[in-house]
């Protein structure tokens, strides 16, 4: 149960669910579309071949260049990219799921982009996805408890964001 | 399923009126390890739900990795779990010379094995000695922190430091190791033997400590499963995972060839290569007993990992060869690799857009997911429970904070 | 203490004949006199449990310095260490805000006073008018042991004779009464007991919460099937050495 | 003394008592005080030995004699602060009670044959009611300083040292009911001669109800391993989180006090007080009588005796603190209520059959058989007149025993 047949039954429970993917790369990875990434999920988790039932990490990827001469070089549009990492304790084995997301939701700068949660198949998922929310910026719908994690509950601005801007004072203490 | 349990008539909950104090321990509490605050809603001395409260210890090393080439991020690895630096250099150097599929000479792959099981057995020690003060009992946390500073003596003549050692690096290690290095380290393992005992007459078979750790703070397999925890925490609850034996190949090729045998209880015992206290009556598979025991048995599994280790490191000829360039270009593409810290797996993230800053880092912390599964397992606990729990999970807060 | 309440005596009371035996006695009885009027008048729980105990305390004194040690000694264990369960259990846990303040207003306080003063005005008029109690005792009273006192619980009365009976027959002591009381406190204490207890609840809620995870399939059966290729790589890998 | 100040010195009778009772409390007070000195350096040491460290050296020379004087001075200065939302007058009010609690308990206790503060006929009961009274201002000070920690910390020790003194309560009516008497005088003369006379070895019963004593009094006295009220690691530091400076060193002068009497009290009701293993007094041909020199160095061999015992309690209760871990709240109340109570209450009923089969103890003829007449104001020791007026009532007694 590897490779390809692992992904036709993949496609054949989810029609639609992939959207791309990339055997070759150092990590293979397939590409899911955002808004069913809980229903892939799920379905790794119990109904799969091989149970996914460890969530190993969540990151996002912000991809955007901020300095415009580089920005032209560049071959990719600005986007926001979320890995996940899941790892089968049984068949010892890891699978690398990738969902593309816009820098902000309908463009319009300060609406985060917004994803499903999958704390509802891994209970594990829920500080990692309050530190991605945290640190990048990602609203995931139907999440417990979406607070920060990391920062202090009253910061702004989201810090792994490329554009970030240090603030200068933080309750009187000099920022930069 | 909560909802089932509070509305089942067999159980009558009828009980005098008692309101519940929302108390605060930490984060300058002595028992928790470093900065955490953990909020505990208790009713009298029954503690009905633990909250913890992290980011003190934030310095958002990720965001400096963004500007630093993979070589200068070392330092960065050591202060995450500063405790067990040796293997967070490890982790990071592997990830990266996985990306640029950059094969290490075979002596620095042996050396680099030596100084992993070396520093886990440190990280052990600690890890003992202060669940000892957790649970009020001074002393193994003295014996413990003699036989570290031996080893931190045998680091220090091989790297020059005694905590943050940026020793291993992308490409190979720092230095070779001083002439007469191994003998003083086998010296160090031998008069360690016996001291072995000690510990588990001081703490492991003690009538308290078992009464203190055993059945408390039961973590279920699927529970650990489910929340990513790992290392002794997840072997703790008997499931059977050791990176270094099912681990990436880049990293399962440094130990090819080592007997060694994960330390979790299959079918009813834990391996017998050493004799072992046995397990007591009333400890149940998953309890902060079990979590602690795993660590003792690692760190007698890691001195048989470090004596074959000299013997394969003497045995091959030629030089541990050099570390890449500071400046070294990483291929674009991405890696992730998860090595078996002392804590549990420490997972690296590189993404590479082919300069050679990397585009982004992200390092994944087993203490983070460790404390994850705290709440759960408090829920209904002492309060002197509390730091039993929190102290077998042996979280550091510079690995989850980063 | 006592050396250092002596000291403060000899400074401050240069009586002529001071006899110390009489000294202590107006202290002691002027501390039980002062903190009973304390607990009466303050309006902080815990002060008033506190000179609740000073009052007792100085009551205990009057019995040793009366020579009665048994008395003394019993009464700082039931009455000092009573006060002090109670203090615990009674106030602190039941005790809402931190400093519980019991306000009494202005026409309790008159009303108490009244009812106050008229019973003590009835205590002082019989007790000024029983004759023996007039004139002090003569000499200092014998210090009876604890034995006698044990032996007549027991139901050997030594240390008075009954009268008219032949020397030797002794009067029948306190067994009977010491009897009733001891079963009394016993049903007493048993009522406590049932009163207090809660039903608890069957099992430990901890272990519950731990059960109601329901496990998934085992782990064996579902490893059968990914275990495919040799060292862990992707599974996307797609059987790839 | 006060006879000879009156007569001889020709003070009026008033001041002459006052002398008297001001030299006998300073006396007691130095026991205690010179006693915390010392137990505080023997602590520092021994902990240190059990650490496998040195302990203080460089106060005072090699030993760090003068380590005890040094934390007194930097107490006397620290600064006294006291937490806004504390009680005031409670706040201050509570090292006083706890100490004077622990000091006044040292009136009854008897350190040679008449080298007592106030020979008590209720000696024993008298020392038990008082120790029941520390707790009170342990319990003031947690609810005064406001803070939830403390008050966790008053609402632990509360519960254990009042639940601890009816099993003590037990262990402690055994030598009473040997001895016949309550007054501790009495049970230690009768234990004079060879140790076979001792109550430890009296009968297997006294035997186990000694080391039953052992286990209560080091929970009434909140020693580890039942130190929950000060247990740092879940606790901060229980009761005394808030106090610093004066205040805080009175409530260890109250700790230390309780401990060395505590000790002293088992020596005298179960290892003889002031009879040592060997009666070298009587070898000597030496008799405790009054006045003579010969008397006087007897009471003083007696006292020595008496403090070496004490010594070696406290000693041994260090020993237990630095080895054993600490228990929980609902541990320490199992053990008294489910392990300590019976097993007294058995030993009790045990010591009671003991007595009616085999009144003079083990060994016959070494020790006068405790079945005779016991009470001490009816024959005094070496056939010494009573002293107490009652004489005609104890014939009474006599007749009615025999």
């Amino acid at each position: 149960m590897r490779g390809p047949d692992f992904l036709s039954q993949l496609d054949a429970a989810l029609p639609g669910a992939i959207v791309g993917r990339n055997l070759e790369a150092m990590d293979p990875w397939i590409e899911i579309a955002p808004e069913r990434i809980a229903d892939v999920c799920q379905w790794l988790d119990t109904k799969s071949p091989v149970r996914f039932d460890a969530l190993e990490c969540i990151t996002a990827i912000d991809w955007f260049e901020p300095d415009a001469k580089k920005a032209a070089k560049v071959s990719w549009q600005p986007h926001t990219e979320l890995v996940y990492h899941l790892w089968s304790t049984a068949a010892r084995v890891s699978l690398v799921l990738k969902c593309n997301l816009p820098r902000w939701k309908g463009d319009v700068p300060g609406q985060l982009p917004e994803i499903p949660s999958v704390c509802g198949v891994w209970r594990g998922a829920n500080w990692h996805e309050r530190e991605v929310y945290d640190l990048s910026g990602v609203w995931f719908t139907g999440h417990p408890d979406l607070r920060r994690i990391l920062c202090p509950e009253d910061w702004e601005g989201h810090p792994l964001r490329k554009d970030y801007e240090q603030p200068l004072e933080y309750h009187g203490i000099r920022g930069k | 399923m909560a909802s089932a349990i509070d509305d089942d008539p067999r159980i009558i909950e009828f009980d005098v009126r008692t309101d519940e104090m929302l108390v605060n321990m930490g984060p300058q509490h002595p028992s928790t390890h470093g900065v955490l605050r953990l909020v505990l809603r208790t009713d009298g001395e029954v503690v009905s739900e633990i909250e913890p409260h992290i980011g003190y210890l934030h310095r958002c090393a990720e965001k400096i990795g963004e500007n630093l080439t993979a070589r200068q991020w070392i330092p960065y690895t050591d202060r995450m779990d500063y405790l067990a630096a040796m293997n967070m250099n490890l982790g990071w150097a592997l990830t990266v010379e996985k990306l640029m599929k950059y094969e290490v000479s075979e002596k620095a792959r042996h050396l680099r094995v030596l100084i992993a099981e070396l520093s886990r057995i440190a990280s052990h020690l600690v890890g003992m000695g202060a669940y000892g003060l957790d649970l009020g009992t001074f002393s193994p946390f003295l014996y413990a922190f003699r036989e570290r500073e031996k080893i931190l003596d045998l680091f220090e003549e091989a790297c020059g430091a005694r905590l943050t050692y940026s020793y291993i690096t992308v490409g190979g290690l720092t230095a070779d190791l001083p002439p007469g290095w191994l003998g003083r380290c086998e010296a160090f393992l031998d008069q360690f033997e016996p001291i072995i005992k000690e510990y588990h007459a001081l703490l492991t078979t003690n009538a308290i400590f078992v009464k203190r750790t055993a059945n408390i703070g039961v973590l279920s397999r699927e529970l650990a499963i489910e929340y990513g925890c790992s290392g002794p925490v997840l072997r703790g609850s008997g499931v059977d995972q050791d990176m270094r034996r099912d681990g990436e190949a880049i990293y399962t090729a440094m130990y090819d060839g080592y007997a060694f045998e994960v330390a979790v209880m299959k079918n009813g015992h834990y391996p017998r290569d050493h004799e072992y206290p046995p397990v007591p009556a009333d400890a149940v598979l998953g309890d902060c007993w079990h979590r602690f025991f795993v660590r003792m048995l690692e760190v007698v599994q890691s001195m048989d990992l470090v004596r074959q280790a000299i013997d394969r490191y003497s045995a091959c000829k030629g030089t541990i060869g050099e570390p890449l360039k500071l400046t070294e270009k990483i291929p674009a593409g991405d890696a992730y690799l998860e090595t078996e810290a002392p804590k549990g797996q420490m997972g690296f993230y590189v993404v590479s857009d082919g300069t050679a800053i990397p585009w982004r880092v992200r390092a994944r912390s087993s203490s983070f997911s460790n404390l994850a599964v705290a709440p759960e397992l408090c829920r209904g606990c002492l309060i002197a429970d509390v730091p039993a729990i929190v102290g077998s999970l042996d979280i550091v807060m510079g690995e989850i904070d980063r | 203490m006592s050396g250092i309440l002596a000291t403060f005596g000899a400074v401050t009371l240069p009586l002529a004949a001071l006899n110390w035996h009489s000294f202590f006695f107006v202290l002691f009885a002027a501390v039980a006199c002062a903190c009973a009027i304390a607990v009466v008048l303050a309006d902080n729980v815990v002060r008033m449990a506190l000179y609740l105990v000073l009052s007792l305390g100085a009551t205990a004194g009057l019995f040793f310095l009366a020579g009665a040690e048994f008395v003394g000694a019993m009464q700082l264990m039931i009455y000092v260490g009573g006060t002090l369960v109670l203090l615990v259990f009674g106030v602190m846990l039941t005790a809402q805000a931190p400093f519980v303040s019991i306000k009494t207003t202005t026409g309790d306080r008159v009303l108490a006073g009244v009812v106050g003063a008229a019973l003590l005005a009835v205590l002082l008029q019989s007790a000024f008018s029983v004759p023996a109690w007039r004139q002090p005792a003569a000499g200092t009273v014998a210090a009876p042991a604890a034995t006698p006192v044990g032996m007549a619980l027991l139901g050997v009365r030594v240390d008075e004779p009954a009268a008219g009976s032949p020397q030797g027959a002794v009067r029948s002591g306190y067994l009977l009464p010491f009897e009733i009381v001891s079963v009394h406190l016993l049903v007493v204490l048993v009522g406590a007991a049932y009163l207090a207890r809660a039903k608890k609840r069957k099992t430990p809620r901890a272990i519950e919460v731990a059960a109601s995870v329901e496990p998934p399939a085992s782990v064996a059966e579902h490893a059968a099937v990914g275990r495919g290729a040799g060292r862990a790589t992707s599974v996307l890998s797609g059987g790839r050495s | 003394m006060a006879e000879f100040l009156i007569n001889s010195a020709g003070l009026p009778e008033w001041l002459a008592w006052t002398i008297t009772a001001v030299v006998a409390a300073v006396l007691i007070l130095n026991v205690i005080a010179g006693g915390a000195l010392v137990f505080i350096w023997a602590e520092r040491k021994i902990a240190a030995r059990i650490q496998d460290r040195l302990g203080p050296t460089r106060t005072g020379g090699r030993f760090g004699w003068l380590q005890s004087l040094a934390d007194g001075i930097k107490l006397l200065a620290k600064e006294d602060l006291m937490p806004e939302g504390a009680d005031g007058m409670l706040f201050r009010l509570a090292p006083y009670v706890s100490f004077c609690a622990s000091f006044c308990a040292f009136i009854a206790l008897p350190f040679a044959f008449d080298f007592v503060g106030q020979r008590l006929n209720v000696g024993v009961f008298f020392v038990v009611a008082v120790l029941g009274l520390e707790v009170f201002g342990v319990i003031l000070a947690g609810y005064a300083s406001a803070s939830k920690w403390s008050l966790f910390g008053a609402m632990r020790e509360a519960a254990q040292v009042v639940s601890y003194e009816v099993p003590l309560g037990m262990c402690v009516v055994v030598p009473v009911m040997l001895a016949g008497s309550m007054d501790l005088v009495t049970i230690a003369e009768k234990q004079a001669g060879w140790f076979t006379n001792w109550y430890l070895f009296h009968d297997p019963f006294t035997f186990v109800i000694f080391w039953v004593y052992v286990t209560c009094a080091v929970a009434s006295v909140n020693r580890a391993p039942f130190d929950l009220a000060e247990a740092e690691s879940e606790l901060v530091a229980g009761f005394h989180t808030e106090y610093s400076g004066l205040r805080w060193s009175y409530f260890f002068m109250a700790e230390y006090g309780s401990m060395f009497l505590v000790s002293a009290l088992a020596a005298v009701l179960f290892m003889g007080g002031w009879n040592g293993p060997i009666p070298v007094a009587k070898l000597l041909g030496l008799s405790a009588g009054t006045g003579d020199t010969a008397g006087y160095f007897v009471r003083l061999l007696g006292m020595a005796n008496l403090l070496g015992k004490a010594t070696l309690g406290v000693l041994v209760m260090m020993w237990v603190r630095w080895t054993l871990p600490r228990l929980r709240i609902d541990q320490v109340m199992t053990t008294c209520l489910k392990y300590c109570t019976p097993l007294a209450a058995a030993m009790f009923a045990g010591v009671m059959v003991w007595q009616l089969a085999l009144p003079g103890g083990i060994v016959r003829g070494l020790s006068r058989p405790a079945g005779e007449v016991r009470e001490g104001w009816l024959e005094g020791p070496g056939g010494k007149a009573a002293s107490r007026p009652a004489a005609d009532a104890a014939q009474k007694v006599a007749e009615v025993a025999r």
